[in-house]
């Protein structure tokens, strides 16, 4: 007689009642944070990041839009092809705009309009996980800000925390938007918050995030930033970087390199 | 016996509610209906991820539980009791033999009365093929 | 012929008339009000069905009207508990005859506060997820949590004064004696009962004091614990409490006159009330000038070019229409009104309020939106035009609270008949007692109400 | 009555004892129980096992085969009422009913709540005719019938009014007084009675009336009336008695005529019989509306009832107008067309002096006085002056019979309202359907049970209290008899200051006559108004 | 005392199915015999009671009146708690069984000061018991899934509301949280509350223990011990179209379910549930107060020994000439 898989305790009639106390109270008490999992310490070795290289990456053709199409196109993404209610996990925007507080008004003007990739900063001290009532989104040990869509209820008080403008609100269904889905991810629901989150299940497959792939130029460095040896360490050092914000003191986690 | 007319009608009701479910089936002709949800017949793809008589009861929890973890922990694979590894995803690998979620899951879903959400948001495989989506509209 | 009914009803016929009597305006009221709930609740499930995309808000500018409603709505909250608890704290009489409307002010608004949230939610279906997955940093959890409890201690004040009440109409017998009856909770005016009545009504004007500040800093928290620019203030905290305040007691003016029509209360809420709370008002408006010209004169010599971007765009870019004319609403209009002593008459304190609530509004709207257009990046195409969704949800908010109101008064009175009766015996006694002591040869003789023995 | 001074300050203890109810127990105690039948009233009426003993002796003399009697009574019972076989089997005991019993809020004892009343005999019922009580026993609250059960249901059986009050607040409608009815029905089977109820109904059955007087004692209080009347008013009235061909025949409670307060209704009634002209008649034969049979069976009730519809046939009335009486209401309404109808030798009832059709109650063509008074009212047929009532801050108490087992709440309030200037409700919870029990009613009003009287009486009392201290209430109006005769003691013993009485007493104060002197008294011949201290 | 009566059986029971089940393996005896046993007897001693109750005519008119009766026409009368209509003692009985409006009614009494009562509107009884009787019927329209098919989108509906609150707690419906609480409370005043303990037997015990044992191991299934909920229902089937078969892989909690169920439902006709069919045959309440307008006929009204008119005057002829009143007989 199992009532249970991992075996919570093998009891029988007499014993019933009394025993189940116990289990009871661990299902209703099933608080799911902090949780340790074996993962957890594994995870803590590690600190994901990317660099974006502008140099490299203005170096491609005008237009180049293989980073974003990649990831959208992977993560399901949909296209609802208004400003009003865009979704974007990366998206580009002009450099006077994405670096207000470079001084660019003497400086050489040709880098002014160049786009600049965005995405979600991966902060190290993420303001929009202090918002969420919910926990629908958290900061894991190596760094990803995940977002667990199950769990969102739409407030949005994560857009309103978020200084980076990396979050997008499900307007509507956005199924009828996708033009051609990914199986291999789910789509999301009306009223729920989504962003970047690292290409986290490219990761566990031994990947490399979606738009670092399919960027030509190899304007896109990514990499574990406690290997002293990574990619994305080397390509970081000896250079100026910049970081969005860093007064904020987010700790951001995308560097751009110039 | 007095108030026979109130009383008889009543009771006659009373006997009629409690065979209901006799009648139900019997006018449905679903009487001897069993669900048959289709399994793959392929070799290779025989053996599920844990016993059938604990995926039958368990099925809800351990997808929940996969959710979980692969959400929230980021733990991706699955240590089964019969010491193998499996991938968590329900649709690379639950669905990778079962691809057809209106034979299976639907089966015994719809013979309980059972109505779950996961289909909002993950894609089963045949629900890929002509267009599909497109019916749910804006 | 004298019996029971008169003898409970007194000189108070008027109070209860409202319930009794059913003229033609209750039956078009209603039913102007009801449509319009009826197009908000369209407006909403048009909204349930189909996502907040059919609300004017965007990616950038993703809170709107809903958020606006929340803040004002809990803002006029205040009001009930402020002319309650506060005033009966202070033991100031005139208070009676007026608790009764503005506790039910605040019971009603509020749930509305609480529905605004929830009409802005994404997935309403999961609400109760803040609760099961509840995480505490999130400022949103702690309004969750002062509201609920100001939810809570203030429609027990609301009720617990009603007792009384309940039971003289239970007395009065009729059709829905057994509804009466049951909340009454067995009301027999017996001294021990009314001891412990008058310790939980103290208990809890006292208690909902604290709740009350802490409801609305906590409000204003949502916002300034953000690192946005014009939201990251430390002074909004005090800011949001005068503000709620502000438009709490001008609502409860705008309440007093409307019930005073509708329901001839003419010699119950006197010009004494609209005079005396006008006197208050006009000192809410300066410290609500004192608190936005300190909020502002902050921003603009700290210089911060990004919230000199948004100040700007308040004062002379996009929204500067609205800036001014909310801050002539809430200012420039009430203030002369208020001050000069000509002007406070119950006209002049109801066309200042409206000034003011109407303002009020508008100053919600002015801090909330304009920081979304540009956080720390200046995106193009930051709108927000509300759409016929929200303006129809809003429309409904404030129709089914009249609704309520409306209602309410053809249940229960709306002037705590047993208060303004403990006020006179009260009164008639200090009066009594006074002129004994001046003229102690004829002040016994003087045919004053005696008192003792409750109504 | 110096035995109400001597209980002063009667204590109300609300703890249970530790023994169940199951072991039957019970205490005789003076001022508790009613003196059995006398021997000569119980063989005039024909009842079994006549014999003298008391509840307080050890031997109650029962008959040899005594069990077998009960047991074979409470078969065929169970066999002839749904109600008793119903009420013993689906009562969940949830414990509503408890604190519902004028006796068991006076008394504290447990076994005057409704439920435990019912399952003294209940716990029978199981034992002999159910299944689960016959194989479970105890478990299932059966117990075995003994002496000391039968001792028990004497004392607690004779303890309640039957006033109904249980069963508006029982889910299912479960009637204490069914129960009881029966049990009193078994307990008479072998000679269990009290002589307070057979007395009267062995007197009602020889001389016509409860009181037992004689046709001429009847002719001289009557004319007594008519002497009184004429000295208050200066008015003669006639008082037709017996007399063939009249329209109406006229019954009311024997009290009326005999008793204080109860006097001043009479005068009420015969000053409106002779301002309206009515073309009535008073029998002797059936001068008792009353009917005490009721709470000995229901035999002996249609035995008594009998009297009514075959004088009304006798003397060739087209209807009958009844007074104002409690229980004689409930006969009348609910029992008296099935006891002895069918009265198709009457007509429908219509008012000679308004022309009312009184068609809800085209087949038993009875009418309440107070239904008779309203209606004149209403078409403005009296001349009133309330003012003349002006000594009296006026209350009135539903008669549990009038009010659970006929309705009539609004016709006695509008006639008070009319006559009377000031008239104060007593709490909701203690009038109309929810009235309070005089505690006195059902063969319970004599004096050797007192005490438990008082007990009984206290939550009415409570409420009179009420109305006494809010709006200075002096004086309990009620429309019954026996409300009228055991009222005055217990609000003397509870509420000091209160008067009792009928609603025709006021009427007939109020009632401007033709033709009448100036008043200058009232109908009990005290001043007007009150005096100005 | 009947408390610790009551907990014992119901324990003994439990042992009972245990052994059964663990130890012995009487499977069929368990999942077909009982089962069927106990709702043979339920519909049988449940049509047999009722047709008792029948057997026994209403002899007199009996309704309890609470409320104004039908009189004058200027008069309002009542016609719910005096009903002089069909219709309104339908009305009267569907606000009795669908709202328990006795109940509401009630009040508690205290003695304030001495001698002076204070009465206390009391709605917890009423609230206790319709959470308990609606949770029940919500329950019992759930279960349906079990029995029918194809499911009725009522049930599934149903269902979903039901669970509505799958937000807050993992996989727990409303009904069930609800008649729980309903059953600790009726449970606990019937042990705390001394009046109500003093009245109380042990079968009220037992029948309460009864349908908590159900709630509880239902809840158990649902929440720990999961159980094949698609065998059960092919079990069920079965046993409907009545080819008994002894359900695979379900635990012994599902056993210990059913056998509290069959329980139930074979103890219904001899117990107090019998209250169910009975609210609709109490003569007090489903009588239209008209017994003036129309004579109540008495099945077994037998003729009784009267004094008539004749030997009365016979007694008092005398007397009654020297006053002058009129007799039959010179």
């Amino acid at each position: 007689m199992q009532f249970d898989r991992r075996g919570f305790l093998k009891i029988t009639g007499l014993t019933l009642l009394g025993l189940s106390a116990k289990p009871g109270w661990e299902v209703f008490s099933k608080i799911d944070q902090p949780e340790p999992s074996p993962m957890a310490e594994s995870l803590a070795k590690i600190r994901w990041a990317m660099a974006v290289d502008l140099k490299k990456c203005w170096s491609a053709k005008e237009g180049c839009r293989d980073c974003i199409d990649a990831c959208h196109r992977i993560h399901n993404v949909p296209n609802l092809g208004t400003l009003k209610e865009e979704i974007k996990w990366t998206w580009t925007e002009p450099y006077e705009k994405v670096f207000p507080e470079h001084e660019l008004e003497y400086s050489e003007e040709n880098h002014r309009d160049k786009p600049v990739l965005l995405l979600c900063n991966q902060c190290d001290d993420p303001p929009c996980v202090k918002y969420c009532p919910t926990r629908a989104t958290w900061r894991r040990e190596d760094g990803i800000v995940m977002m667990d869509f199950h769990r969102c209820i739409g407030c949005r008080y994560c857009m309103a925390g978020c200084p980076y403008g990396s979050r997008s609100f499900n307007w509507r269904d956005p199924r009828p938007f996708i033009k051609k889905i990914n199986p291999e991810y789910p789509t999301r629901t009306r009223g729920v918050v989504e962003k970047c989150n690292f290409c986290v299940e490219r990761l566990a497959q031994g990947l490399i995030p979606a738009c670092v792939e399919a960027c030509k130029e190899k304007a896109l460095i990514f990499g574990d930033l406690k290997k002293p040896d990574s990619e994305v360490r080397k390509a970081l050092q000896n250079r100026v970087i910049y970081q969005r914000h860093p007064e904020l003191g987010t700790k951001p986690k995308v560097y751009y390199i110039l | 016996m007095y108030d026979k007319s109130k009383i008889i009608p009543a009771l006659v009701i009373f006997l009629g509610l409690a065979t209901y479910p006799i009648w139900h089936n019997t006018v449905s002709g679903k009487a001897r209906y069993v669900p048959k949800p289709e399994l793959p017949t392929d070799k290779a793809k025989k053996e599920c991820v844990e016993p059938k008589t604990f995926i039958r009861v368990n099925h809800k929890t351990l997808l929940e539980d996969w959710k979980f973890s692969v959400v929230r922990n980021g733990i991706r694979t699955y240590q089964a009791s019969n010491k193998k590894a499996y991938t968590i995803s329900l649709n690379r690998t639950c669905m990778n033999c079962h691809t057809d979620k209106t034979k299976f899951c639907d089966q015994c879903h719809t013979y309980m009365g059972v109505t779950n959400k996961c289909w909002d948001c993950h894609i089963y495989p045949k629900q890929l093929s002509p267009g599909p989506l497109a019916m749910r509209g804006p | 012929m004298l019996d029971q009914r008169q003898k409970i009803i007194g000189e108070d016929t008027v109070l209860f008339e409202h319930i009794w009597k059913t003229g033609k305006g209750f039956y078009i009221t209603v039913s102007i009000l009801g449509a319009l709930v009826l197009l908000g609740l369209y407006a909403y499930i048009t909204q349930y069905r189909t996502g907040l995309g059919v609300t004017g808000l965007s990616r950038q500018i993703f809170w709107g009207v809903y958020i606006t409603n929340f803040v004002f709505f809990i803002g006029i909250s205040h009001a009930g508990t402020f002319i309650s608890a506060v005033l009966r704290i202070l033991k100031a009489e005139w208070r009676r005859p007026i608790s009764r409307a503005s506790e039910l002010t605040t019971v009603f608004i509020l749930m509305f506060g609480v529905g605004s949230v929830l009409i802005d939610l994404g997935r309403p279906d999961r609400m109760l997820y803040a609760i099961r997955y509840a995480h505490f940093r999130s400022p949103l959890l702690w309004d969750v949590c002062s509201i609920a409890t100001y939810l809570t201690v203030s429609s027990i004040s609301l009720y617990l004064a009603l007792i009384p009440d309940i039971a003289m109409l239970r007395d009065l017998g009729g059709k829905r004696e057994w509804f009466y009856r049951i909340l009454s909770l067995g009301w027999r005016n017996t001294e021990s009962q009314h001891r412990r009545l008058e310790r939980a009504i103290g208990f809890v004007s006292v208690l909902v004091i604290p709740v009350m500040i802490t409801v609305h800093t906590v409000v204003s928290f949502v916002f300034a614990m953000t690192i946005q620019p014009l939201w990251h203030s430390a002074i909004f905290g005090p800011y949001f409490v005068v503000g709620a305040i502000f438009s709490g007691v001008a609502s409860v003016i705008v309440v007093m006159a409307v019930l005073r029509k509708a329901y001839h209360l003419e010699s119950y809420i006197k010009p004494i009330h609209f005079n005396n709370i006008g006197i208050f008002l006009m000192a809410m408006t300066l410290l609500w000038f004192y608190f936005t010209f300190a909020e502002y004169i902050t921003i603009v010599y700290g210089n911060d070019p990004v919230h000199m971007a948004i100040f700007w765009s308040k004062i002379s870019g996009k929204f500067s229409p609205l800036f001014w004319l909310h801050f002539t609403l809430c200012f420039v209009i009430p203030l002369p009104i208020l001050a000069i002593k000509k002007y406070r008459t119950i006209r002049g304190t109801v066309i200042a309020s409206i000034s003011i609530v109407l303002g009020m509004w508008l100053e919600r709207f002015v801090i909330i939106v304009p920081t979304l257009t540009r956080q720390r990046m200046p995106i193009q195409g930051a709108y927000y035009i509300p759409t016929w969704v929200e303006w129809s949800i809003l429309a409904g908010c404030i129709s089914l609270f009249m609704l309520l109101y409306t209602l309410f008064t053809k249940v229960f009175p709306i002037v705590p008949i047993w208060e303004v009766r403990e006020g006179r015996e009260k009164a008639a006694a200090t009066v009594a007692a006074r002129i004994t002591s001046y003229m102690p040869e004829t002040g016994t003789d003087l045919n004053l109400p005696s008192p003792g023995g409750r109504g | 009555m110096e035995d109400v001074s001597k209980q002063k300050a009667l204590k109300i203890d609300y703890t249970l004892p530790i023994k169940s109810w199951m072991e039957p127990t019970v205490e005789f105690r003076k001022g508790t129980y009613g003196y059995p039948g006398a021997s000569k009233h119980v063989n005039y009426l024909g009842l079994p096992f006549p014999r003298e003993w008391q509840p307080t002796d050890k031997d109650w003399k029962l008959p040899e085969n005594w069990k077998e009697i009960i047991l074979r009574g409470m078969k065929d019972r169970l066999g002839r009422y749904r109600s008793f076989r119903l009420f013993l089997d689906i009562c969940v005991r949830c414990g509503a009913c408890a604190d519902k019993c004028h006796f068991f809020i006076g008394s504290g004892d447990p076994k005057n709540m409704p439920v435990l009343r019912a399952e003294l005999l209940r716990s029978i019922y199981r034992r002999y005719f159910t299944l689960s009580g016959k194989v479970f026993g105890k478990l299932a609250g059966a117990r075995e019938l003994t002496e000391e059960v039968l001792k028990e249901w004497f004392y607690y059986f004779y303890q309640c009014t039957e006033c109904r009050r249980c069963s508006v607040f029982c889910p299912y409608g479960i009637d204490t007084c069914e129960i009881t009815m029966m049990a009193r029905e078994l307990l008479n089977l072998i000679g269990l009675n009290i002589n307070w109820i057979v007395e009267p109904a062995s007197k009602s059955y020889r001389t016509g009336n409860h009181l037992g007087i004689p046709p001429h004692a009847f002719k001289s209080t009557v004319d007594f009336a008519i002497d009184e009347i004429k000295e208050i008013t200066g008015i003669q009235v006639e008082v037709p008695i017996n007399r063939k061909g009249a329209e109406i025949l006229f019954i009311t409670p024997s009290a009326d005529y005999f008793a204080s307060p109860h006097w001043y209704t009479f005068l009420g009634y015969l000053l409106l019989f002779h301002e309206i002209g009515l073309d009535y008649t008073w029998s002797t034969y059936a001068s008792e509306g009353g009917n005490f049979g009721l709470f000995h069976s229901a035999d002996l009730a249609k035995r008594l009832n009998a009297k009514i519809y075959s004088e009304a046939k006798r003397l060739g009335v087209k209807w009958i107008l009844g007074g104002e009486c409690g229980h004689m209401w409930r006969v009348i309404h609910q029992y008296m067309d099935t006891f002895n109808g069918p009265a198709d030798f009457l007509e429908e009832p219509i008012s000679p002096v308004t022309g009312t059709h009184f068609d809800h109650v085209k087949s038993t063509k009875m009418v309440h006085i107070c239904e008779f008074t309203a209606d004149l009212i209403k078409n403005n047929k009296l001349k009133l002056d309330p003012n003349r009532n002006d000594k009296w801050k006026v209350t009135y108490h539903d008669s549990c019979n009038i009010s659970r087992g006929m309705g009539l709440l609004e016709e006695p309030r509008y006639i008070l309202r009319n006559v009377c200037t000031e008239f104060y409700e007593m709490p909701e919870n203690t009038i109309k359907e929810r009235t309070f029990c005089c505690g006195s009613g059902a063969g319970l009003g004599s004096d050797e049970n007192m005490e438990i009287r008082l007990r009984g009486g206290f939550p009415r009392a409570n409420a009179v209290k009420y109305v006494k201290e809010q709006y200075g209430v002096n004086l309990l109006t009620c429309i019954c008899a026996i409300d009228r005769a055991t009222l005055p003691p217990l609000l003397e013993y509870w509420v000091p200051g209160v008067e009792v009485a009928g609603v025709h007493e006021l009427v007939g104060n109020a009632l401007v006559l033709k033709g009448e002197k100036e008043r200058t008294t009232n109908l009990r011949g005290e001043p007007l108004t009150p005096s100005e201290n | 005392m009947g408390l610790w009566y009551a907990i014992s059986g119901i324990l003994l029971l439990i042992f009972f199915v245990v052994i059964g089940i663990e130890g012995i393996g009487l499977y069929s005896l368990f999942a077909i015999f009982i089962p069927y046993a106990a709702i043979l007897l339920f519909v049988v001693g449940f049509i047999y009671r009722v047709l008792k109750w029948a057997s026994s005519p209403v002899p007199f008119h009996i309704p309890t009146v609470s409320g104004q009766q039908k009189s004058l026409p200027w008069i309002k009368a009542d016609n719910i708690n005096s009903p002089y209509t069909t219709g309104g003692v339908v009305k009267r009985l569907a606000l009795e069984i669908l709202l328990f409006r006795s109940l509401l009614k009630n009040e508690k009494v205290e003695i304030d000061a001495p001698h002076r009562l204070l009465f206390r509107t009391s709605v917890l009884l009423w609230l206790g018991a319709m959470a308990f009787h609606w949770s029940l019927l919500v329950i019992l329209l759930r279960h349906l899934r079990f029995f029918l098919e194809p499911v009725p989108s009522v049930v599934v509906i149903l269902q979903r509301v039901d669970s509505i609150f799958q937000n807050l707690l993992p996989i727990l419906y409303i009904s069930d949280l609800i008649i729980v609480i309903a059953l600790a409370y009726l449970f606990l005043r019937r042990v705390i509350y001394p009046q109500v303990k003093y009245i109380s037997l042990p079968s009220d015990y037992f029948v309460l223990l009864t349908i908590a044992g159900i709630a509880l191991s239902g809840v158990l299934m649902r929440l720990i011990f999961k159980v094949d909920l698609v065998q059960v229902k092919e079990w069920v089937m079965a046993m409907l179209s009545f080819r008994p078969m002894p359900p695979k892989g379900v635990s012994l909690l599902f056993y210990i379910h059913l056998f509290f169920v069959s329980l139930l439902i074979a103890y219904f006709p001899l117990s107090k549930l019998m209250h169910m069919p009975g609210i609709f045959l109490s003569p007090t309440k489903n009588m239209r107060n008209t017994s003036r307008n129309d004579r109540h006929i008495n099945p077994w009204n037998h003729p009784v020994k009267v004094h008539t008119y004749e030997e009365y005057e016979e007694e008092f002829r005398n007397p009654m000439k020297e006053v002058g009143l009129p007799v039959e007989k010179e």
